[in-house]
């Protein structure tokens, strides 16, 4: 087998090893310095790039993806309705939702007619992609800023109702609930939109259009969730 | 007494080997740390300090494991044969100037051979048996090919490192490493200290490549090349045999730091300053020991910075830089000093 | 010049040669690739790799999972640019079903690729570095891919598998920080990548390492199948953001960095100049976005439940590692039937037994790392 | 465009049918033909580059139109009766082409029955075609004459099955042996 030969000419400099290799001493004394110095600047985070893991952490961002949480409204009720449309989004299928009437006496507890009575997420099997909380039509259950997951049994990292919801309180308490997410505007129709070099000139008319149409839009997205919110109830009503 | 003093002395060099063998392996954690913008082991003691400690427990106490088809003997065999040459080769390089205590002389060295140059080369060479014998007692594929890395690297290196200090002994005129030092006081050409690497610059420079390689640091970790041969001869080694090899590695280094500062960087002399006229008897001894041991440290130092800053070099580059450069270097070296010193005297 | 490398055939009894297993655990096998390798001494003979542990049947997966349930496994593909993985699925089930994505989507998309991107090639030349026994740049550089996956987190909550966008569009517009963390990153990345430069390039120990170790000759490159970093390494300018333009590539202005000799070297610069050439396009995707008003619509309407019509597309995008390629077949159910991946660094690690045969065992480990091969992405 | 006339001239008869959505073009071609076809469409029409090969089980997938046909017949119940011809092959093994110069891709296909699973190998003229025969073979059985190196590539080679075949099930045949751990 034959292959080509690459024959490179090397300048001076790169000829002697030396002098490029003191030029990267150099540089890397640079860092040593800068460090050193750091290291002896006070508080847990003093290297800028090292974070003190247990006592210094990271500020994760507001939307983080992190374990569920079940969400409660103004009033403490659960917004699960337990219909189960987290679980069809799923791709990973680690939701299991079992849908009960709310008896009576309990309707305080629940903001819905129905409530979950078995909520389960699989942690072993989630894998954080945040579908269920875009399929949710209650925002009922939202990824929260957990991110300190491992546990020692299989039976721990299922996590249940209670957890769900002590997830809930833990983050309401540190102040880290999601903030509201903006509704994505949606385009007005399916047509074309128009041509991309156009685009800077066209935007000042089409502000105009997109607002109408974000307007629409989430009419529209609301009515079709709650629809099919509905949808699913009727299907595992006729299943139970 | 004179016995006595003796096994002091071989006691003092070897926890004093020890000692910095296990700091090494600190500041070679926090030194790369630093200079990779991490901050390195910083809990156990302050600044990490204890972190050594914790390691010698882990190895210590770690399982002896041994592969099934390794070879027993050699297999055991290989730390001891690393880690002897490593230790004993200390024995004849000065760390101090001399010490007098109730009127009696006390040479800060443990033996004061006066072929203690051959002593060292000699010894040295040792060192590749462990490697090898280890490589191959493993029974493992990338530890043989670690084995003969080494084997084929040691002695290419060793040739242009012999040929630099044959020069140098040219200069001195002596094989004793005591009376080297002791003869670089004063000034050369008027203005520049009286030491080795004012006279050898080139012979220094290619002591230091070869010293490199002869101690198998980056970039001439072949033998143990983590990317490409897993770990090299020690793949197959763990708890305290392996503990051997690495503190056997640390204690080369200061071994070949202490040589190349009596070669080349005047022992324990200061520049300009003779200790000797104002200090007392014990406290210059102290003081030289002190100063000799600083200087080391430099250069231990300096083994961590280029580690952490070139890539590796691949077997046979090493090889033609060693006999295509470092030979031909080192021989023209000897020439010219040869001549020099032909005319001069 | 060529030389002529000792074959297999040269050999009376191969049984000389000794075989060296290298993976699928081993230091430098990213992730779990095994090369079985015959060797004589230090010289490869031969080297067959072996591929197949990370396989996941991620195609089989592809069929009983719905369009929208598929794009959290894409992520898992290339896992160091899943945001690439997902733009281009999403462009492929969009091309079937005829959707038009609003162009505010389209850059928003094309400014998380190029982010994308830069992590990549981070990662590649890294741990290109690490395996040549440079450790020192891969901190440098890593340090930096920590700050990309920042602004990714804070896009829409993941920094590793990022789930980016929805078939239709992107399921958020970009935080309003965004621009001023990307202005706080660039002069740090910017000095990485410099840094790096400075340490290795002009480094003669970097230098022979790298340069003429496992040339490709352009034609071998095209006939086997070579795209991205590695066909243009060889010498072949051939990208697809200039040549089958998406998103807004045609809009803005960045070079295509060709190397010479396709040996790992012209690999190596290829991907420091894209680096500075995505920073580039970022910096005017930027200026594009800005002229986009805050409402702009982000989401093409697209039906809730995904139902293509029957047919089958092809649609592929310049991924960091090259063409990244979703061929998908739909029956007309929610479901696709056939999804196939053309994933970039398969067709380049084929080549692999060619590339190394007659170099080093050492030039193997560099070759592996500049190809950028992706275990996620080669076995699916 | 007329990469369509382009095609249909250079292969004359060889072109069986077309198909085309969303401006992508795909040929069927006969299977004996493969290596003619393609040597062709690379040497006439300057489809250079080989991006991918592999295979597609259509069983299903007829089944399915037919059901969804027949959902919708029953609504208008009007249109004639389609010719009921023989099956069509089970298997498509897909070449996508593409030009560097003109940047077009092309889509070949060729319909394998399930009687008659053998292939000429296209390794002949890209080398690229390798491991994608490869993977088909693997994935559904599919066996490329004249390739040098036909084996298993993402499976283990005693895997019994072809695992993209729509009859194996998703969670797999119990193939990977059962490993039990004791506490």
């Amino acid at each position: 087998m034959a292959k080509p030969v690459v024959k490179k000419k090397y300048t001076l400099t790169e000829r002697v090893y030396l002098i490029e290799i003191i030029k990267g001493l150099g540089l890397t004394f640079k860092h040593f310095v800068f460090n050193v110095k750091a290291s002896f600047r006070p508080g847990p985070h003093t290297v800028p790039t090292c974070w003190q893991y247990p006592e210094d952490r990271r500020e994760i961002a507001p939307i983080f993806r992190g374990a569920h949480m079940l969400m409660l409204d103004d009033q403490g009720r659960i917004k699960c309705v337990g219909c189960g449309m987290c679980a069809k989004a799923c791709p990973a299928q680690c939701i299991t939702v079992k849908r009960g009437k709310v008896a009576e006496g309990e309707e305080s507890k629940y903001v819905g007619k129905t409530y979950p009575e078995e909520f389960v997420v699989d942690l072993t099997r989630c894998i954080f992609c945040g579908f269920c909380e875009e399929a949710c039509p209650k925002g009922a259950i939202v990824l929260g800023p957990e991110y300190e997951l491992a546990q020692y049994t299989r039976e721990e990292c299922q996590l249940t109702k209670e957890g769900l919801l002590a997830n809930y309180y833990k983050a309401k308490e540190e102040g880290k609930l999601k903030p509201p997410k903006k509704p994505v505007p949606v385009a007005a129709s399916a047509e074309p939109v128009a041509k991309k070099a156009a685009a800077a000139k066209k935007a000042a008319p089409k502000k105009v259009e997109a607002q109408g149409a974000e307007a629409k839009g989430d009419a529209k997205e609301a009515k079709a969730k709650e629809a099919e919110a509905k949808k699913a109830e009727k299907e595992q009503k006729s299943e139970g | 007494m004179n016995w006595v003093i003796a096994i002091i002395k071989v006691v003092f060099i070897w926890t004093w080997c020890l000692l910095w063998a296990t700091v090494m392996t600190w500041a070679e954690r926090r030194g790369s740390a630093m200079i990779q913008d991490r901050l390195g082991p910083n809990r156990a003691g302050p600044f990490g300090l204890f972190q050594p400690i914790a390691d010698g427990i882990k190895l210590f106490t770690k399982e002896e494991f041994r592969p099934k088809t390794a070879r027993k003997i050699l297999f055991n065999l290989g730390p001891i044969l690393f880690a002897i040459p490593a230790f004993s080769a200390y024995a004849v390089i000065p760390f101090g100037d001399k010490i007098v205590i109730g009127g009696k002389e006390i040479l800060l060295q443990v033996a004061d051979v006066n072929i203690g140059f051959l002593y060292v080369l000699a010894i040295g060479a040792l060192a590749v048996y462990g490697i090898v014998v280890g490589g191959w007692g493993s029974n493992n594929k990338y530890s043989i090919l670690g084995g003969l890395r080494s084997t084929a690297q040691l002695i290419s290196y060793e040739v242009p490192w012999g040929l630099a200090l044959l020069a140098a002994v040219f200069v001195y005129g002596t094989f004793d490493l005591r009376q080297i030092a002791l003869e670089q006081t004063g000034t050369f050409l008027g203005f520049l200290p009286n030491w080795g690497v004012f006279k050898q610059p080139l012979g220094f420079l290619i002591f230091t490549v070869a010293a490199y390689a002869e101690a198998n640091r980056v970039p001439f970790d072949l033998p143990e090349a983590e990317s490409e041969i897993v770990a090299g001869y020690h793949t197959e080694y763990g708890g305290m045999r392996l503990g051997l090899y690495l503190f056997g590695e640390y204690v080369n280094l200061y071994t070949l730091s202490a040589l190349c500062v009596t070669l080349y960087f005047g022992a324990w002399n200061l520049p300009y300053i003779d200790m000797s006229k104002f200090l007392g008897p014990i406290s210059y001894g102290i003081a030289s020991f002190v100063v000799f041991w600083l200087k080391v440290m430099v250069f231990l130092l300096s083994f961590i910075w280029v580690r952490w800053t070139v890539p590796r070099f691949r077997y046979d580059q090493v090889m033609r830089l060693g006999w295509k450069t470092l030979i031909p270097l080192a021989l023209f070296n000897l020439l010219i000093t040869a001549l020099f010193i032909q005319l001069t005297v | 010049m060529e030389v002529r490398r000792p074959t297999i055939e040269d050999w009376d009894n191969p049984g000389d040669l000794v075989t060296i297993n290298i993976g699928p655990s081993h230091p430098a096998m990213h992730g779990t690739l095994r090369v079985i390798a015959q060797t004589d001494g230090e010289t490869i003979v031969s080297a067959e790799p072996e591929i197949g542990y990370l396989h996941r049947g991620v195609e089989k997966l592809g069929e009983h999972l719905t369009y929208h349930q598929f794009i959290p496994i894409t992520d898992r593909l290339n896992y160091c640019s899943a945001i690439a993985n997902n733009v281009s699925y999403e462009m492929a089930v969009e091309k079937l079903m005829g959707i038009k994505v609003p162009e505010k989507a389209q850059v928003i998309r094309m400014i998380m690729m190029e982010l994308a991107r830069i992590a990549d090639h981070i990662v590649c030349i890294g741990i290109l570095g690490v395996d040549l026994g440079a450790f020192t740049p891969f901190f440098y550089l890593f340090i930096q891919r920590e700050e990309i996956y920042e602004i990714f987190e804070w896009y829409n909550g993941a920094r590793l598998t990022n789930t980016f966008g929805r078939i239709g569009g992107v399921e958020a517009d970009l935080p309003e920080d965004f621009e001023e963390r990307w202005r706080k990153l660039l002069p740090n990345l910017k000095k990485a990548i410099d840094e790096t430069d400075k340490l290795l390039t002009h480094n003669r120990i970097w230098m022979d390492r790298t340069i003429g170790v496992t040339a490709f000759s352009p034609e071998d490159a095209l006939s086997w199948g070579f795209t991205g970093p590695c066909l243009r390494a060889c010498g072949v300018k051939r990208d697809l953001r200039k040549d089958e333009p998406y998103c807004f590539y045609d809009q803005v202005d960045f070079e295509i960095p060709v190397g010479k000799h396709g040996d790992v070297f012209d690999r190596y610069i290829v991907r420091m100049i894209e680096m500075e050439e995505s920073i580039k396009i970022i910096d005017q995707a930027i200026k594009i976005y800005k002229e986009f008003p805050p409402d702009a619509p982000l989401m093409a309407k697209v039906p809730k439940i995904i139902k293509p019509p029957v047919g089958e597309v092809y649609s592929a995008i310049e991924a960091p590692n090259g063409e990244l390629g979703f061929w998908i077949k739909s029956d007309g159910s929610d479901k696709p039937y056939r999804i196939k991946i053309r994933p970039p660094c398969y067709m380049v690690y084929q080549a692999f037994p060619e590339l190394v045969q007659g170099e080093m065992i050492a030039d193997l480990i560099a070759c592996l790392s500049s190809l950028n091969i992706i275990a996620g992405e080669l076995d699916r | 465009m007329g990469l369509k006339e382009d095609v249909q001239n250079t292969l004359g008869e060889l072109a069986l049918d077309f198909l085309e959505c969303q401006g992508d073009l795909s040929v069927t071609v006969p299977k004996d033909k493969i290596v003619e076809v393609l040597t062709k469409l690379r040497d006439n029409l300057g489809f250079n580059f080989l991006s991918d090969v592999f295979g597609v089980d259509n069983s299903v997938f007829y089944e399915k139109l037919a059901k969804a046909k027949a959902k919708k017949k029953k609504g208008e119940e009007d249109k004639e009766e389609e010719p009921q011809g023989p099956p069509p092959p089970r298997f498509e093994v897909v070449y996508l082409l593409l030009s560097l110069e003109t940047n077009k891709r092309l889509a070949v296909k060729i319909q394998v029955p399930e009687d008659d699973l053998v292939v000429d190998s296209v390794t002949c003229l890209w080398k690229a075609a390798d491991w994608p025969e490869r993977e088909t073979f693997d994935m559904f059985g599919i066996r490329f004459k004249g390739h040098h190196n036909l084996k298993r590539l993402l499976m283990w080679d005693e895997f019994p099955a072809h695992p993209l075949r729509k009859d194996y099930p998703l969670e797999g045949q119990g193939e990977e042996r059962i490993l039990e751990y004791n506490d």
